[in-house]
Formats: structure tokens, C-alpha cells, sequence
């Protein structure tokens, strides 16, 4: 797990376009797994084995919760088509589990425009599980959420590490709660980075805390 | 030489007709993001509006003047009984107003009954332009309409009535927060696109049949050099009229007029599918 | 009123202020009589071709008026009219069709206009066996024992309208039609007659349907040194023509022939623009003939001074008659016999004479030259009676 | 002078974010608004402005009752908004832009007055460039301009320093300090950088989940009080 | 099973019930009728498939429609020889080359940068228009005026189809392609395409190629298009160019709209409600009644978004994605 940090306006959402082929990069490559896939098109980098969440939650609002996470349940199938999906059974179990993992479970049939912005936020995070894939990307993931909110989805991504075995790679302006994914940070200041290292070590970097506070800090 | 010169006159004659039917859809569908399928009708009215007030005075200068001011009206009426109401439902723009334009259409033959009226040229002569003998209203048309495309853009471009209209449609939650009465500019701005429409009928008149079913053979010309030129922008509209109508009058000086229609619908089907922001717009 | 209480939603019995009279000196006659004959008026009432919908509809309408007026047929039956809209569309047309046969059990149907429909209502026609009167000008090759043409075709008009061209006119000639079958037709016959009569085509072209400029047209027929354009264009598309063929100071030069003129047209054109335009037709409003300002009076009493009366007007109300005469000579109601009964007859239209001939149920119609001359049809010639080869086989 | 009173907005689709604030902000005063994001900072200040409908409660500016105006009539009343990102009409001049400030105020002349460029200089160099092609910053003063332009009693900016320069950001602090100085007019903040708003602010709110959670009535004492910085800003 | 979604599920039930007792109380000419409707619901239900479920609007959906009903009249009229002239292969040609035209102008419009929106709708617009005036100049295909004589459906024997034969055989064609089309909206496949209406990015960066999606459900729509046209000939007896036109492209979408796009069923009696409110109406309103079914139009576009039975015919999400999961 790698988080990268940074205050807004940085390119960190940048950085996340051209990893997950929505932009072609105007140089330099990206190497996932020895391949180099810059300028593949996005369907064919998730295919790979990376999600990615939105920083606006990347839910469809005008779906019901259970069909949302169906979406990406059914994409290991829909790679080999529209027709494999029409007999495509998800596993019950697991769509349970991923509900009970966002907390949604007693709301598969809400339709997620008129959920809580939080609950958009975990549905979005349950959904990139449901994806399957290797190497996570997040952006903003607590972007809107309280204090308890964002411990909760700490821990959640500290468990798709330690648990699952998954790559994560976080987007976040959140000093606070990028200390408690335990990882390492890099800090981005105007598309370039400034430092890397642990929490404590960045936390005290006086060029980020330049970025962030303002140079008289 | 004097067939490259009648080429020339004939290309451009229909180019800035097309461009004065155009206009008006530009503001509204270009600008508004509402495609209206009544904007023939509004063509329509207009046409009529001189078969009105011709008929009523004699003139046909002042069913020239009044046609814009009625269509100006109608608009208003149409914008607010209707369109408000669905600003933000793209799709249902193009089912209702092709409602409305049912509605206009029967209207007229109610009114005015089923069949063509004659509006009488107002210059019936010819005009010698380098050699070649050219119909006086034509030259009167082209004129007009490079006249009324200047205008428009002066209205859009360079008052400030145009600057408010643009900056509501370029950011409308921003000119409300400037204090802008974006309710008023929507009016306008619809109200100014079938004042435009009409305009383009009553001129078009003479050189027409006026019947109830004139408006709808302009529809699609109009709305496919909207989308050609680059939506958004009224120098696209230029260069969309200017390919459809350069198009149509070219292919139709060597083949049948029937085959180059076909040829031209074709033309203009893969460049929307190539330039989707029309050739202004470039392939981004 | 028990008139009316037959009236269901669409069906209307349409009686003039004598019909009306008729009806009430002897409604005991009329009841006893039995059921009034149904006959569907099929013609488009919307979608683009309303006015020779609206004057074929009054065409037929004024003969099954006139017949009831006159007693009613077979001892006092009334002809029931059934008016049904085609909206000018095929598939309307079918269901219009099927509607009138199996729901309104009409005795006949007297439209469409366009060949597109009428075509597409042929296999409904024929399924039921229901006899269709049709009354408009057409590229002819029609034969069904069910379909009854009352119909200018290219031999009514063309063949012999190119000698008269050809002498008068000028020996050059640019076609120029509609993009479909009819003004192919018309062109077609019209090349095969100019080549007999030793003139030139010099050019032919077909423009589309709502076209709204013709300036690269008109350039081609004035460079090809054409004498006379004739136009197969048909409907607004020929008066818009027409207007920007004026406009560039064509008329001076070169005359036109317009097939289909009449005076619909009139009124969509300024007399400098109509001025000098050469067509055939069969009937015209101020035929100076005893039956043509008999009809025409008749007509205007009925619809007012001011409503069109026009070649159209006159083919419907002729055709109506010979079925009204098939009724009567058949003795019954039955379509098959009425059938038989309404071709070999020769009935006075508004343009003299009329044979309807049993072998292909067509017309042998009388054919004017005519030429527009301040907004009113004159006639040139009078070419009387012109016999159309079989339009079977 | 502006009375916010269980303010409750939210997303149209019914989602609220903004659950019952209340604050007063008096005239004159510069208070700047603290928070993490997506507690309803940007949702408070577009309810102010009338881009979004308010759900519940009420704000009332110099007494009269504004919420669920819609945005052009609040803007008329004296509400002036810059928000997060700038929104500036990229295709428009600097002088366009500027003009826009003045036009849907019907009781300005609807022309700019003389002394406009004072302030910022660098936009009177650029009158006639399209504002597309600014910097983030230039951009950022020219929607501050946009908005003074049009008179506002009370200003509220969004993010001012987002991705801007420091040298800007503290011209653009020291500017807006010296026109509320000079005017007496009353600016709402949202901002990060809190040097920025040392630099400008009277006195501090602090936003979490929808509410007015704590607040710091001398600015002094987002120092003397490093825990109300760390747990409302998560440093 | 929430209230709504109960009354969703009578109300589609008892519409199917109601049309398949329809001949016990209606007349020959009316069943006669209610076929022809039935045949233009088929229609419009493939229109619904794209346009509800993708988010697809086809202003050329007549051009499947039309090619299918070309493709029936030649094969019945054995102008095609080498593929025989029963009605059967008649109708197969009439799904398999509107699902071919269907697939090549999809992939047409859907590879690269896909079109959408404004540019899609007068794009199709457009391809109608041109087929249109192409099968006027076809003369092999009857040009102008089109075929004619096309063959009713008719029994193994070469008698022709009773009224109410026919009217079953069109009934349970239009069923069995609800069915489809249920079947496909209901799976996960049709949540996909929702996912693709509302979110295309999203659903492209879950791995799924949502050009082929696209492709795919605008080909069974064009097939089931072909369908629809296949059927209308052998009632009407027919072909013609505007079966291909905008004219009926246009018309069709008024069906749908009207019914309601979001549901299958309210595009279905969308076309049966308008046809025949329009017969009612030219019938007793004489010149006014278009006036009427245009200002009607624009009140049920304004006041009604989700169309007559949008809301009525609703159903409850398949039993997989129901309220509170599986357990």
C-alpha cells in the first residue's frame, strides 16, 4: 500500500487518469506487472486487475444498491461478452458479504441517488472489491466523512491489504487519516513530489508543511 | 469564366439562405441545448405572418418587419408554456416541440386552408453581377442574411444583452450568483432564436411555395449544418451552411439534383461521425 | 331524425339543404327501402396533399348527394358516405381500408390519391373483393378486376401534347420531375414522343422531394439551351420551382409545360409567375361547354362561389357516377355484379363525353391543351376524345 | 448582519449534507470557515449563495429572509460568491468578465468603474486576454474582481488559495484585507491555508458533519489552541 | 414485494390476460385490428430495449423495421429464388438482415469515439432519410411505390390464417419477445446496460467493453425490429419506402415516449394507446384532431416524464437484487 498526499490541485487526480488509461500520458510509461499499458483503453487497464474509485463517488444514482454492486461482481463475466452475462448467477454469499462490508446490507433496494454521501463513498469501496482486482486505486476515499466514518474506512483498507493481499495505491489531503493506514506516503506539491517516507517522518518535512499550512508554520 | 461566377453565385445564394434558417435554430439548439423540431413551423409563421399582412396592406415590406416581432411573441408564449418546463430534459425538447410543431402545422391549415398562397416577388427583375443575369431578390436575400448573420453576432459578441445571454450559457449557476436573471436571459434568448426563424420564412417567402408543409424540408439541412459546423458557435454555423449548401450546389451542377441530396446527406453523416465537435470544433 | 339516429361516430350521412327536404317528404320510402348503401371516401385529409384530398372528397361526395337527392337508388336507397383520412401514408391507407371493408361493410371506396397508396391498398382490395374508384392521374399499369381507373395516363397526355410542343413551343426540351415512378413515366413517354416528332431532349433531371432551391437546376436548363422545361414536379416542390424559375428571368426565354396543372396552382402564384405555363388536362373550370359551366354551377351552389373546382373535382364526381349508374344497372348491392355493371358505359362529364371500358377499366378521357393567361386557364386546343392503349398485359 | 439559523441543504436528489447550521456574522467582520473536506463547508456557502435549495431552516441577510431565493436575487440583495475553483468564463476577456460583475445589477451603471484595475494591476495588463489562458492565480484575483465589481455587502470566498502560488495567496490576503479594511465589507472565508487566514480573518468557525461544531472567537487562538486545529482539520 | 411494484405486476399479468381473451369479446375487424397494434408494440418494444435500458436513442429505428419488412415481401413473393418463398424462412431473413444492418451501423456508431446524444439521434435520423430514399430508386425492391400482394400468414397448407389464428400467432410472437426482452433487462446483463445508461466511464472502468454492450443490445433491438416488420407485411400486404423512413422512426418514439421508456411494457401499450387514440380522434375531430393529438402530446411529454405507465407498469427488481438481498 502506497498513499500519495497532497493538498488539492496538485495532480494527484491526474496521476490517477493517465494510471487508469482515461488520458494518454504526453510521455513516460506505466508498468503494471512488467507491462508497459499507457495509452490502453480504460476497460482493458481494469481488465488487469485495476480499480479505481472516483473522487466524486462513482456510484450510478439512478440504480438500486444491490445493482450496483452487481455491476462489478459481473465483470470477471462480462470480459468474455454480453451473452456470458446473461446466464451469469452471482454468488449470493459474497454480494452479502460486500453489503454487509459497506454497511448497506439492509438497504440492497434503495436506489443510491438518495443515500447518504458517506454510504456512497463505502458503497464505492465495496464495489472496487466486488471488482476483484489486484491493485486498488482510491481517491479521496473519506472525502466527506466524520471522524468515526473515516477510522472505519481505515481499518476496512487496512484489511483489504493485510486480509486480501491487495495493492493499494490512496489519494488523500487527509493528514489524519492517512496516518492511520500505516503506509507509506509520498507528497505531491504541483505535480512533482517533495517527500517520501513514513507518516512521522513526512508529517515533519518543512516543505510539506509549507504546501499545507502556509510557509510560516 | 461566367459559368464559374453563376457557380460561385449559386453556392453562395444557397449557403447564406441555409445560414439564415440556421441562425435562429443555432441559438436555440446550439446555444440552449433545446433541439426544436417546431423550428420549421416557426419558419412557417413567419411566411404566413407576410401572406397576412401582405394581404391585408399590400405590403409586403412591412409583413417583412412584422414577421420577426410576431415569431418574437410566439416564442415567448411557446418558451413559457412549454420549453421552461423542460430545460433540463434534452430528449423531451425533441418530443414536445415535435408536438408543437403538429400543432402549428394544423393550426395553419385551419386558418388558412390546405393549400399554397402566393406571395408575389417584391423585385421581380434581374440584375447583371459580372456577365451573369441574377434574380434581384436573390441578391436581396443574400445580402439580408450576411447583414442579419453580422448582426447576430454583433448582438452575442459585442452587447452586453449578448455578453449575459453567452455567460448564462456558458456557466448558469455563475451568472445567477452575478446576479443575473438567468429566468429572463432563457427568454430571450429564445425568444430572439424563433424571432430569427421567422424572419428567415418572411424572407424565403417569395421565393417559395408558402404552404403548410414548407417549414419541414429545411429541418434537416439546418439542423445537420448546425452539427457539421460545430455546435455552439455561430461561426460554425457559417462553415456548416457553407458545406451543406456548397455541397448541395456543387454536386447539383454535375448530377441530378435527387442523387446529390443523397450524396450530401452522406457528406455530412460522416463528418458528425469523425468531427463530433464539428469541423470548428476540430477532433479533440 | 331517424336520419340521424343511423349517424354513428364517424359515419355521416351528409345531406345538402334539398337532400335534407327529400329525406323528409319521404322517410317512410327511404325506411322501407332498406339500408342505405355505405361507400368509403378514402382520401388524404392531412400529411401534405389536403386540397385534392378535400376537392375528390367534394367531387364524389356532390354525385352520391345528387343520386340521393334524385330518390336514391334501387327503389329508394340513400348512399351513405364513409370519409376516412390516408394522412397521404401507405400504411394508414391499409388501415383505412380494412376499416372501411370489415368494420363500415361499404359497398366501394372511392380513392386514394398517390399510386403509393393505392398500391399498398390493392392486396386489401383484392382480398376482400371490394371495388376500388380511382381518380387520379397516373403512370398508368394498373389491372384488377377491382380497381376502376378514372385517370389521365402518359398516352392521355403526352403523346398527344409533344406535336402540339414541338410545333408551337420550341424543339428543345429539359425534363425535369419529382424523384419517382410517375414523373419517370411521363419523362420516359415524353422522350419516346419527342424523338418521333424529330425534336430533342436535351437534358432530363430529377430533384428531391421538399427541395428548397433549384438555382443549380435552373442554371443546367438555361445552359443547355433548352426552348421549353417540362416540369413533372408535383405538389408545393413545383410551385417553388415555378417561383424561382420566374425570378431569374427565365419565363422570357423558355416556355414551360407543367404536367398535373390546375388550378390549385393558381393560387400559390402570382399571375407574372404563372403567366404562359402549357398543360393538359381533361377538365377546367371555365370550359366554355354547356355541361362544364352546368357542373360548375351545380358545384358552386353547393360549396359556395368561392370553392376550387378542378380537374380532380370532375374525375371523382364522373367516376362516382358510373358507379352510381353500375348500382343502378346491376339492380342490387352486390359488388361483383355492380362490377360488371359499371364498365361499358358512356356518361356525360364535364369535358363532354366519357367511355369506361370493360377490357382494363380504364377511361377514355377528353384531353385540352390549356395555357395559364392572367391567372385563369385558357384553352389552346381541344383535342377531344383520346383513346389510351389496354393497360393489361 | 447575516443570520444563519438550522440551515439544512443538500444534494437535489435529496441527500443532505448541511444538517442545521447556525452562525451570525456581523458587519464588517471577516470569519473564516474551518473544516475537513466533505463536512459541508462548499454545501453552506452555495446555500448561501442560492445555487442550492435550502431543506430546512433559514439565513437572513441585514434582516430579510433570503433562504430559497433564487441565486440572482440574492446576489442582487448583497450576497457576492466566489466559489471553490473560480469559475471564471474561460472565452470571455478579462474585461468581459469583469462586466459580468455589473450587469445583472440593476441599480450599477452597467459599465466598469474607472479605478477597477487598482487593485489587482496585473488584470488591467490583461483586460483584453481570454481569462482561459491566466494562471490559477490571476484567475483567482479576476474572480474576486468579478465579484467586488458588483458591490457586495458580504463576500463569500470558496478555497481562495487552492492551487495557487504563495506569493499570490499572500497578495491576494493582504488586498482583501485592505479592502475590508477600507470598505468595511464582511467577507465568509472557507480556506485551508491557515497562514491565508491568519493573515485575513477575524475570527474562526469550525465545520464537522453538517454543523457549526466549535469555534475560535479571536484568531489568535488557532494557536494558543492546537487541539481545536488538529481535531477539526485533522492536523 | 412493495405496493407499487404488486400493482406493476397485476397490471402487466392482467394486460397479457386481457389481450389473450380479447376475441371472446371483440369483433373480427376489431381483432383484426388490436393485431396490427400488437405488431407496432413488438416495435416499439425494441425501441424500448435500446432506448430505456442502454439510454440509446435511435431516431432510425424504422430502417430494421423496414429492411425486415422488405425482407419478408421478397422472400414470400419468390423474388429471391434461391431461398425458396415460405413464410418461415421469410421471417427468419426478416430477423437475420436487420440484425446484421443493426450490428454494422452499431459498430459504426459505437466504435472509437462513440456518438451520443444529439449527434446519435440526427445521425440515425439521417441514415433513415437516406434509406429511405434509397428504396425509392431500388427498383427491385418496387421503388416508389413499393410491393405489393405479399402473402397473409397462412397454415401449412396455403390456406390463409383465420383472423383470430393470426391474431394468436402475432400475440404470442409479441409475448415471446417481451419475454426476451424482460429476460434481458432482468439479468445481469441489463444491469450492466443501466450501469452503461447511467455511467459510461464507470461501467468502462470495471473492465467491461461498453462498445460491444452497446453493439450487442442495438442488434437484438434491430433484429426484434425486423420482427415487428416481418409481421406488419404479411398484414398489411405491402412494403413501401416510408416503412423505412423518418416518418415512422418518429412515430415510433412517440409510442414509446408516451407509454414510457423505462418500462418494457409501458413502450409496448404506448404504441397500442397511441394508435389507437389517434384513430379515435382523426375519426370524430376531423381537421382538428391533429392539433389535439399534438397538443395531448406535449402535455403527456411536460407533466407525465416518465409517460402514461412509466409509473403503473413498474415491476419489482428480479428476485437477485430485491430489497434486503437474498437471505
Amino acid at each position: 500500500m502506497q498513499c500519495i498526499l497532497g493538498p488539492n490541485g496538485c495532480g494527484k487526480t491526474t496521476l490517477f487518469n493517465v494510471v487508469t488509461g482515461e488520458f494518454a500520458p504526453d510521455g513516460g510509461e506505466v508498468r503494471l506487472g512488467g507491462r508497459n499499458v499507457a495509452g490502453l483503453s480504460p476497460y482493458r487497464i481494469s481488465r488487469l486487475g485495476v480499480a479505481r474509485k472516483f473522487q466524486v463517488p462513482g456510484v450510478y444514482p439512478e440504480l438500486s444498491v444491490a445493482e450496483n454492486i452487481e455491476i462489478p461482481l459481473a465483470a470477471g463475466a462480462g470480459r468474455y461478452g454480453p451473452l456470458s452475462l446473461l446466464g451469469y448467477r452471482p454468488d449470493p454469499v459474497r454480494r452479502d458479504r460486500l453489503l454487509d462490508l459497506c454497511g448497506l446490507a439492509g438497504k440492497a433496494g434503495d436506489k443510491v441517488g438518495e443515500i447518504a454521501h458517506g454510504e456512497k463513498q463505502r458503497l464505492e469501496i465495496a464495489m472496487l472489491v466486488a471488482r476483484d482486482a489486484e491493485l486498488i486505486l482510491l481517491d479521496e476515499p473519506t472525502a466527506g466523512m466524520s471522524g468515526a466514518e473515516t477510522s472505519a474506512v481505515a481499518s476496512l483498507i487496512r484489511r483489504l491489504r493485510d486480509e486480501e493481499g491487495k495493492s493499494i495505491l490512496v489519494i488523500e489531503h487527509d493528514m489524519n487519516f492517512v496516518r492511520q493506514l500505516e503506509c507509506p506516503i509520498v507528497v505531491m506539491v504541483r505535480g512533482k513530489i517533495v517527500a517520501e517516507g513514513r507518516y512521522e517522518e513526512v508529517s515533519r518535512d518543512p516543505r510539506v508543511i509549507e504546501s499545507y499550512l502556509g510557509k510560516r508554520h | 469564366m461566367q459559368a464559374t461566377i453563376a457557380l460561385l453565385l449559386d453556392t453562395a445564394n444557397f449557403t447564406l439562405a441555409l445560414l439564415l434558417v440556421t441562425l435562429g435554430l443555432v441559438v436555440i439548439f446550439g446555444l440552449m441545448n433545446v433541439i426544436n423540431m417546431a423550428h420549421g413551423e416557426f419558419f412557417l409563421i413567419g411566411a404566413y405572418v407576410v401572406v397576412a399582412v401582405s394581404g391585408a396592406t399590400g405590403s409586403f415590406w412591412l409583413g417583412l418587419l412584422l414577421a420577426p416581432v410576431v415569431l418574437a411573441l410566439v416564442g415567448l408564449l411557446v418558451e413559457w408554456l412549454i420549453i421552461r418546463h423542460i430545460y433540463h430534459r434534452f430528449i423531451d425538447t425533441i418530443l414536445a416541440t415535435w408536438g408543437l410543431s403538429l400543432v402549428i402545422k394544423q393550426g395553419v391549415v385551419v386558418l388558412f386552408g390546405p393549400g399554397a398562397q402566393s406571395v408575389p416577388n417584391p423585385l421581380p427583375t434581374a440584375v447583371d453581377v459580372f456577365g451573369v443575369q441574377y434574380p434581384a431578390y436573390r441578391l436581396f436575400i443574400m445580402a439580408l442574411a450576411a447583414a442579419l448573420a453580422l448582426a447576430t453576432y454583433y448582438l452575442f459578441f459585442r452587447t452586453k444583452l449578448g455578453l449575459q445571454i453567452r455567460g448564462v450559457i456558458a456557466n448558469r449557476a455563475m451568472a445567477a450568483s452575478l446576479g443575473i436573471n438567468t429566468r429572463r436571459m432563457d427568454r430571450a434568448t429564445f425568444a430572439v432564436g424563433s424571432a430569427l426563424a421567422g424572419f428567415a420564412g418572411a424572407v424565403m417567402a417569395p421565393i417559395m411555395s408558402v404552404d403548410p408543409q414548407m417549414g419541414v424540408g429545411f429541418l434537416i439541412p439546418s439542423f445537420l449544418s448546425v452539427l457539421v459546423g460545430g455546435v455552439n458557435s455561430l461561426v460554425g454555423a457559417l462553415i456548416g451552411s457553407g458545406v451543406i449548401g456548397g455541397a448541395t450546389t456543387i454536386f447539383s451542377a454535375g448530377i441530378s439534383q435527387a442523387d446529390a441530396q443523397i450524396l450530401v446527406f452522406l457528406l455530412a453523416m460522416i463528418i458528425i461521425r469523425f468531427l463530433p465537435n464539428g469541423i470548428i470544433g476540430g477532433r479533440k | 331524425m331517424h336520419l340521424n339516429s343511423r349517424i354513428s361516430r364517424r359515419k355521416v350521412l351528409f345531406t345538402g339543404a334539398a337532400g335534407a327536404l327529400a329525406g323528409l317528404a319521404m322517410p317512410y320510402v327511404a325506411r322501407a327501402a332498406g339500408d342505405p348503401i355505405k361507400v368509403g371516401i378514402l382520401q388524404p385529409f392531412s400529411g401534405g396533399l389536403e386540397v385534392l384530398g378535400q376537392q375528390g372528397f367534394q367531387g364524389a361526395e356532390m354525385a352520391l348527394l345528387e343520386a340521393n337527392e334524385a330518390g336514391g337508388v334501387l327503389g329508394g336507397r340513400m348512399f351513405e358516405i364513409v370519409k376516412a383520412d390516408d394522412r397521404t401514408d401507405p400504411k394508414t391507407a391499409v388501415e383505412r381500408t380494412s376499416e372501411l371493408i370489415r368494420r363500415d361493410k361499404v359497398t366501394a371506396i372511392i380513392g386514394p390519391v398517390t399510386s403509393a397508396n393505392r398500391d399498398a391498398m390493392l392486396p386489401t382490395i383484392e382480398r376482400y373483393k371490394t371495388p376500388l374508384l380511382y381518380a387520379t392521374d397516373y403512370e398508368g399499369g394498373v389491372c384488377s378486376r377491382y380497381v376502376t381507373c378514372y385517370s389521365a395516363l402518359p398516352a392521355h397526355w403526352v403523346n398527344p401534347l409533344v406535336p402540339y410542343a414541338v410545333e408551337n413551343l420550341g424543339k428543345a426540351f429539359y425534363l425535369v420531375g419529382s424523384d419517382y415512378v410517375w414523373p419517370q413515366k411521363m419523362n420516359k413517354a415524353f422522350r419516346e414522343e419527342v424523338e418521333k416528332a424529330k425534336a430533342k431532349v436535351v437534358g432530363e433531371e430529377y430533384t428531391p422531394w421538399g427541395a428548397k432551391d433549384y438555382a443549380a437546376t435552373l442554371r443546367k436548363i438555361e445552359s443547355a439551351g433548352a426552348d421549353v422545361v417540362v416540369i413533372t414536379i408535383v405538389g408545393a416542390d413545383a410551385v417553388t420551382f415555378v417561383k424561382q424559375f420566374a425570378a431569374a428571368g427565365l419565363q422570357s426565354k423558355i416556355k414551360i409545360i407543367f404536367f398535373g396543372f390546375n388550378e390549385n396552382y393558381v393560387a400559390g402564384l402570382s399571375e407574372a409567375e404563372s403567366n404562359g405555363i402549357v398543360a393538359p388536362s381533361n377538365f377546367i373550370a371555365n370550359l366554355d361547354k354547356p355541361e362544364a359551366k352546368a357542373f360548375v354551377q351545380r358545384f358552386h351552389a353547393r360549396y359556395g362561389a368561392n370553392a376550387v373546382v378542378s380537374n380532380t373535382t370532375d374525375a371523382h364526381y364522373t367516376l362516382t357516377r358510373f358507379f352510381i349508374e353500375g348500382v343502378k344497372k346491376a339492380g342490387a348491392d352486390d359488388k361483383e355484379k355492380i362490377l360488371a355493371a359499371m364498365v361499358g358505359q358512356s356518361l356525360m362529364s364535364g369535358n363532354g363525353e366519357v367511355d369506361l371500358r370493360a377490357s382494363d377499366r380504364h377511361a377514355d378521357l377528353n384531353v385540352l391543351i390549356v395555357q395559364v393567361d392572367n391567372g385563369q386557364l385558357k384553352v389552346l386546343k381541344d383535342l377531344g376524345r383520346i383513346v389510351a392503349p389496354s393497360q393489361c398485359g | 448582519m447575516l443570520q444563519v439559523e438550522n440551515l439544512v441543504a443538500g444534494y437535489p436528489s435529496g441527500g443532505r449534507v448541511l444538517k442545521g447550521a447556525t452562525f451570525d456574522v456581523a458587519k464588517g467582520e471577516v470569519v473564516a470557515l474551518l473544516g475537513r473536506n466533505g463536512m459541508g463547508k462548499t454545501t453552506l456557502m452555495r446555500a448561501l449563495a442560492g445555487q442550492l435549495a435550502t431543506q430546512g431552516g433559514s439565513f437572513r441577510l441585514d434582516g430579510r429572509e433570503l433562504g430559497n431565493c433564487p441565486s440572482y436575487v440574492i446576489a442582487n440583495e448583497g450576497i457576492g460568491y466566489v466559489p471553490q475553483g473560480r469559475e471564471i468564463f474561460k472565452d470571455f476577456t478579462v474585461e468581459e468578465n469583469l462586466l459580468m460583475g455589473v450587469l445583472g445589477k440593476p441599480r450599477l451603471p452597467n459599465r466598469l468603474p474607472p479605478d477597477i484595475y487598482d487593485f489587482f494591476p496585473v488584470l488591467g495588463e490583461r483586460r483584453r486576454q481570454k481569462a482561459g489562458t491566466m494562471s490559477g492565480g490571476q484567475q483567482q484575483q479576476l474572480a474576486i474582481m468579478r465579484c467586488l465589481v458588483g458591490q457586495p455587502k458580504l463576500l463569500l470566498l470558496d478555497e481562495p488559495s487552492e492551487g495557487i502560488q504563495p506569493s499570490i495567496v499572500d497578495e491576494i490576503g493582504r488586498t482583501l484585507q485592505a479592502i475590508a479594511r477600507s470598505t468595511g465589507l464582511t467577507i465568509l472565508v472557507v480556506e485551508q491555508n491557515l497562514d491565508f487566514v491568519e493573515t485575513l480573518a477575524g475570527r474562526a468557525l469550525f465545520m464537522e458533519n453538517g454543523v457549526i461544531a466549535d469555534r475560535a472567537d479571536r484568531i489568535g487562538q488557532l494557536r494558543e489552541r492546537p487541539e481545536l486545529v488538529h481535531r477539526y482539520l485533522s492536523i | 414485494m412493495t405496493r407499487s411494484a404488486r400493482l406493476g405486476l397485476s397490471l402487466t399479468v392482467l394486460a397479457w390476460a386481457g389481450l389473450g381473451l380479447a376475441p371472446l369479446v371483440l369483433d373480427d375487424w376489431n381483432i383484426g385490428l388490436l393485431t396490427q397494434y400488437v405488431t407496432y408494440g413488438i416495435f416499439a418494444l425494441s425501441l424500448g430495449l435500446i432506448w430505456g435500458q442502454a439510454g440509446i436513442l435511435c431516431f432510425g429505428q424504422a430502417i430494421f423495421f423496414g429492411i425486415g419488412a422488405y425482407s419478408m415481401a421478397l422472400v414470400t413473393l419468390g423474388k429471391l429464388p434461391w431461398l425458396g418463398d415460405s413464410q418461415w424462412t421469410g421471417l427468419a431473413l426478416a430477423v437475420l438482415l436487420p440484425m446484421m444492418v443493426a450490428a454494422l451501423l452499431g459498430w459504426i456508431m459505437f466504435q472509437g469515439r462513440a456518438l451520443s446524444g444529439a449527434h446519435l439521434a440526427i445521425v440515425t435520423l439521417c441514415a433513415a432519410v437516406v434509406c429511405e430514399i434509397a428504396a425509392r430508386r431500388w427498383e427491385f425492391i418496387g421503388g416508389f411505390n413499393g410491393l405489393f400482394n405479399v402473402p397473409p400468414l397462412s397454415a401449412p397448407n396455403g390456406d390463409p390464417l383465420s383472423t383470430n389464428a393470426t391474431y394468436f400467432f402475432v400475440g404470442i410472437a409479441a409475448l415471446l419477445t417481451y419475454l426476451l426482452s424482460l429476460w434481458i433487462g432482468r439479468s445481469p446483463l441489463g444491469t450492466v446496460l443501466a450501469g452503461i445508461r447511467n455511467d459510461e466511464r464507470r461501467t468502462l472502468h470495471f473492465g467491461y467493453d461498453v462498445r460491444l454492450h452497446k453493439i450487442f443490445v442495438f442488434t437484438v433491438s434491430g433484429a426484434m425490429a425486423g420482427f415487428a416488420g416481418g409481421l406488419f407485411t404479411t398484414q398489411f400486404g405491402f412494403v413501401s419506402p416510408p416503412l423505412v423512413g423518418f416518418a415512422l422512426s418518429t412515430e415510433v418514439l412517440i409510442w414509446v415516449a408516451v407509454g414510457g421508456r423505462s418500462v418494457l411494457m409501458g413502450a409496448f401499450l404506448g404504441a397500442l394507446a397511441v394508435r389507437a387514440t389517434e384513430n379515435a380522434m382523426s375519426a370524430s375531430l376531423d381537421q382538428y384532431w391533429l392539433i389535439a393529438l399534438g397538443a395531448l402530446f406535449i402535455l403527456v411529454v411536460v407533466v407525465l416524464p416518465q409517460g402514461l405507465f412509466g409509473k403503473l407498469l413498474a415491476l419489482a427488481p428480479p428476485r437477485r437484487l430485491g430489497r434486503g438481498g437474498t437471505r
